[in-house]
């Protein structure tokens, strides 16, 4: 139960996933955020990977790239069109 | 700091909550829930994260060599699924909400209430 | 016959794949019977396996992994007979659903279809489980069909309010069963009720075991509607098709209790067996509160569905302080009360689908006296509400009974009078409707009532004689559960079994087998003071109902005071139900911390 | 009221965070018994799928049929959304290059996707990365192709029998074991060679199974809100 447990990238990566959520939340505006919520899931496939977790990290890495922009987007697209 | 991943997922499951009940906007919202469930997979993993181990996969290594536990790991795949599931069914609905009264904004569609 | 476990889960959602594969090919008639045969198929099946679980504990390890050394290494379904027997109730209701929706939804019917038989097959794993995260796959599964179910009406702004907050605090709730989840994993390296219980036992219990608790008894409550969770659970109910909320009400909101239930006695009975006091005395205020709150909101309804929505609050208050009493008599109480309510309360649900089909309407006022042109569906009404009540032998009497027996057992003689009390006001709200409606006596008006927008009706001739029937059968069937021989004593012989930890994991983890009784068919033999309940509650019903109706007869130096005493906390209750998300998900954060943190301080 | 409370939950949450054992010491059993077994029982190098599809094998067919419902809730949901049914006036694509590139894209997307499902037992992926994997590629079609192309991929009555070939083949394959007389989705096939396509018995089928299923859900998911949202615009 030493300091040595978190390998450094570990705690880095662990920060920046931590600050990122931090901003998905705070950004107010939809469009800004769905771009904010893209870093955070680029973010998090990073961690899972250090994580040794490359099946959770694809899976992170197609639904964050693909799935949620392309759903939000669209929503947002319609909502402010109309 | 030995305890720092799962305290980072403690923090993304607060800031989350915050979102949601501060939220002016159910896009806003629905992504707000979103961050909240990845604290399950952020804690999920880091409870299964064994120093020093490899994926738990064994093609070109050896078999028992260290590796992390699998479990949480197909526990992560199906909760991402659900997230996705949920946050398609909310947007739905939120699209709907706004072909009627053409706003997002929660508080706007109370109808019902008392 | 073990083999029979899977098919209550799988038939139905194997329904619901087919109709989704010949989608745009067979006519109406054609899915509708997919979807029947589904769910009958899995009402038949879950009868055998409650009857076998009788004598028995059913086992089946999915795909074969049976544990090895005392570790589950697959998914087992492990059943005994409460939770065989919310299968047959969740089962048997979403059989009813369907039928009933054969006229009652036109649009969208084979989507409907689908969802209706997905719903079905999930309550029912979630009743049959023995695993934790599997519990939560089928809590999720139930989850998102009932979100698009609520929001069914598309066009309808309530209905769409309905779903998002339904969607938005379930999956809170979701979220927190997963951290608890995963605490209990990281402590335990299982997800195998019996075996966390089982690693549990022998130590030592801290703030792992107590928010873990804390967390996953939140998700479940919320689901089942605990005040101060419950918010959710009025909006979604008075919108969504009659159908759909004798679903609801009659089983899903009784789910969360069983889940809660099912983790404290496999899982935390054991770390917490020295405290059970702390435990019992925060679920009974719990249960109490919420009983009361879901009585009181009840009674100040004009929308008939948001009426019976708050009164199935209340009487999942009534059925928390029957489980938090933490005994067989009251456990095996709650069972046959969860049976009954689920009938009678989802008999009322559908009769309110007829009224909106006949007359177009849902609100008590509108409806004035016009349920005289449907005298049978009149007399349904009416007996459903009384058989709510607890009167001596009818309908939740015995369920009553036995929390009141469990109460007295308890040394805690002031519960039972307290949950005659709700039991009576919330009964007395449905009387009150009723007499208005179908009888159209006491005033037209009542500037007491919260108003609501109306309802769109079905949009094609629902065929109305189809509907009283079913509603019909299922009210007369909650009638009877009390008198129904050796009933209340298989309830509580399943009581037993479902707190008997040490066994379940015996027979889990190395497949001994459960000592079994021979059970009388009798009626449950009576004590003085459950009869001297169900009268006392049969009063405050009649007087409440009477007070709702002709309280402009009473003399104006009281009434005034009246309302200068009841007035300000009652437009308290009524401001907090304020239909905003955020505010639903301040409270359930409220109601977290409130609850840890009784129990960071006493369970220690 | 709500910062107060959430900060006796977030005060809680580290009570209970921090004692439990601490990151990196995860302590078993379960995954090391699986980490053990899997590869000489089910001769499958890669033990999360294996555990995805055979040891929690019952999990992944609920997880299939929660997106199998969501989708077809957000079709109910969606159904009164107007649509622009005379939407091909736009059709053309400009440039040769887009057309040429984005071909290519599809291709090489499609053989990642069928390697991803394929190959999950042998390395990461498997049904469901493979299958969002494969929707989004056919989106591609949407982006580079004419709209009649997407159109003839993308709409429900094609969709739709995949769709419920899916989730519904994933219960067929768990009832087939159970009329053989052994329990609900028991892998019914031998274990086969270990780091090959041939390992995992009748897992694959399921695999392939939950592939189709998601691929065609989230096909239905992004044409719901495509044609209802995108195609008016254009």
């Amino acid at each position: 139960m030493t300091v040595a447990t978190l390998v450094p990238l570990q705690s880095v990566t662990l920060a920046l996933v931590a600050a990122a959520a931090t901003l998905v939340v705070l950004t107010r505006d939809v469009q800004r955020q769905i771009l904010v919520n893209g870093i955070y899931g680029i973010l998090l496939v990073i961690l899972f990977t250090v994580f040794a977790a490359p099946d959770v990290a694809l899976s992170m890495l197609v639904v964050s790239t693909v799935g949620y922009p392309l759903v939000v987007l669209i929503a947002i697209a319609r909502s402010r069109n109309k | 700091m030995s305890v720092l991943p799962y305290l980072v997922a403690g923090w993304i499951c607060v800031i989350g909550l915050y979102g949601i009940v501060t939220s002016r906007d159910l896009i806003h919202l629905a992504l707000c829930l979103t961050v909240t469930q990845s604290s399950t997979y952020v804690l999920l993993l880091a409870v299964g994260y064994v120093q020093g181990g490899g994926p738990p996969i064994f093609k070109g290594v050896e078999l028992g060599t260290t590796a992390v536990d699998p479990v949480v790991q197909s526990l992560t795949l199906t909760d991402i699924v659900v997230s996705v599931t949920v946050l398609a069914l909310i947007l739905a609905l939120a699209l709907d909400v706004h072909s009627e009264i053409e706003t997002m904004d929660p508080d706007r569609i109370v109808e019902l209430q008392g | 016959m073990s083999w029979m476990l899977p098919l209550p889960v799988v038939l139905p959602l194997l329904a619901a794949a087919v109709n989704a594969a010949l989608d745009h090919v067979t006519p109406r008639w054609a899915h509708d019977s997919v979807t029947v045969a589904g769910l009958a198929s899995s009402f038949v099946f879950s009868i055998l396996i409650m009857v076998d679980s009788m004598s028995g504990e059913p086992l089946h390890w999915f795909s074969g992994w049976t544990p090895r050394g005392g570790v589950a290494i697959g998914i087992g379904f492990a059943v005994d007979p409460l939770g065989a027997g919310m299968a047959v109730l969740a089962s048997g209701l979403a059989l009813a659903a369907v039928l009933y929706s054969l006229t009652y939804i036109e649009t969208e019917s084979r989507n409907y279809d689908i969802l209706i038989g997905a719903f079905g097959g999930a309550m029912c794993g979630f009743a049959l489980t023995g695993d934790l995260f599997n519990m939560f796959v089928w809590f999720e599964l139930m989850g998102v069909a009932a979100y698009a179910l609520a929001g069914f009406k598309v066009s309808e702004l309530g209905n769409l309010q309905g779903g998002i907050n339904m969607a938005v605090t379930n999956t809170v709730g979701a979220y927190f069963i997963l951290i608890g989840v995963a605490l209990l994993y990281a402590r335990t390296g299982a997800l195998n009720l019996a075996q966390i219980g089982r690693t549990l036992a022998g130590q030592h219990a801290g703030g792992v075991e107590i928010v873990a608790l804390t967390l996953i008894l939140v998700g479940f409550l919320v689901k089942a509607a605990i005040v101060p969770f419950h918010f959710w659970l009025a909006d979604a109910h008075a919108v969504a098709p009659a159908p759909v909320c004798l679903l609801f009400s009659g089983v899903m909101v009784e789910l969360g209790l069983f889940g809660a239930a099912r983790v404290y006695w496999t899982i935390f009975d054991a770390p917490f067996g020295a405290h059970q006091i702390a435990i019992r005395n925060v679920l009974i205020v719990f249960g109490l509160v919420t009983a009361f709150v879901g009585a009181v909101m009840a009674f100040l309804q004009s929308h008939l569905k948001r009426l019976l929505a708050y009164s199935t609050i209340s009487h999942a208050g009534m059925m928390l302080a029957g489980v938090g009493l933490l005994d067989s008599k009251s456990l095996g109480g709650v069972a046959t009360l969860v049976l009954s309510h689920g009938l009678l309360k989802g008999g009322l649900f559908l009769a309110c689908g007829v009224l909106l089909a006949q007359f177009k309407q849902i609100d008590e006022l509108r409806l004035f006296g016009k349920g005289r042109a449907l005298p049978v569906l009149g007399v349904l009404f009416g007996l459903g509400a009384v058989g709510l009540i607890g009167l001596p032998y009818v309908g939740s009497y015995v369920g009553h009974a036995g929390i009141d027996e469990g109460a007295t057992l308890a040394h805690l003689t002031w519960v039972s009078p307290l949950l005659m009390l709700a039991a009576g006001i919330s009964s007395a709200a449905i009387l009150r409707a009723g007499a208005r409606v179908f009888l159209g006596w006491g005033p037209s008006h009542d500037w007491l009532l919260s108003q609501q927008p109306p309802e769109d009706p079905p949009e094609r001739d629902a065929r109305v004689p189809l509907m009283v029937a079913i509603t019909g059968v299922v009210i007369v069937l909650g009638l009877v559960v009390s008198i129904v021989p050796g009933l209340s004593q298989r309830a509580e012989y399943g009581a037993e079994r479902f707190r008997d930890r040490a066994g379940y994991a015996e027979r889990v983890l190395h497949g001994k087998p459960m000592k079994t009784k021979v059970l009388p068919y009798a009626i449950q033999p009576t004590t003085g003071e459950s009869v001297v309940y169900g009268i006392g509650a049969g009063l405050v019903t009649l007087l409440f109902a009477a007070f709702g109706l002709w309280r402009n007869r009473l003399s104006d130096a009281w009434r005034t005071s009246a309302g200068r005493v009841a007035g300000p906390p009652l437009a308290v209750l009524k401001e907090v139900h304020s239909g905003v998300i955020g505010d639903y998900v301040m409270w359930i954060t409220l109601g977290t911390a409130l609850l840890g943190g009784v129990w960071a301080l006493t369970l220690r | 009221m709500f910062l107060p409370s959430v900060a006796l939950l977030a005060a809680l949450l580290t009570w209970s965070l921090v004692a439990i054992p601490h990151f990196g010491h995860y302590r078993g059993p379960y995954g090391f018994v699986l980490n053990r077994v899997v590869l000489p029982e089910r001769h499958m190098t890669n033990v999360v799928t294996a555990t995805v599809f055979d040891y929690r094998g019952f999990d992944t067919m609920g997880e299939e049929f929660i997106l199998f419902i969501a989708v077809t809730g957000v079709v109910l949901l969606l159904r009164e959304q107007d649509r622009d049914e005379s939407s091909d006036s736009e059709d053309e694509i400009g440039s040769d290059a887009v057309r040429v590139g984005g071909s290519l894209a599809v291709g090489v997307c499609l053989l990642v996707a069928l390697w991803l499902i394929a190959f999950g037992f042998v390395t990461p992926g498997g049904g469901f990365q493979g299958g969002v994997a494969l929707a989004s590629s056919l989106v591609l079609v949407f982006l580079v192709a004419s709209h009649k192309a997407w159109s003839g991929i993308a709409s429900e009555e094609v969709l739709d029998p995949f769709e419920g070939v899916g989730a519904g083949g994933y219960v067929v394959v768990g009832l087939a074991a159970l009329i053989g007389g052994m329990a609900f989705l028991t892998n019914l096939l031998g274990p086969g060679t270990p780091g090959t396509l041939y390992s995992g018995g009748s897992a694959p089928f399921v695999n392939w199974a939950a592939g189709t299923e998601v691929a065609a859900a989230f096909l239905i998911l992004f044409m719901e809100f495509i044609e209802a949202y995108v195609v008016p615009l254009a």
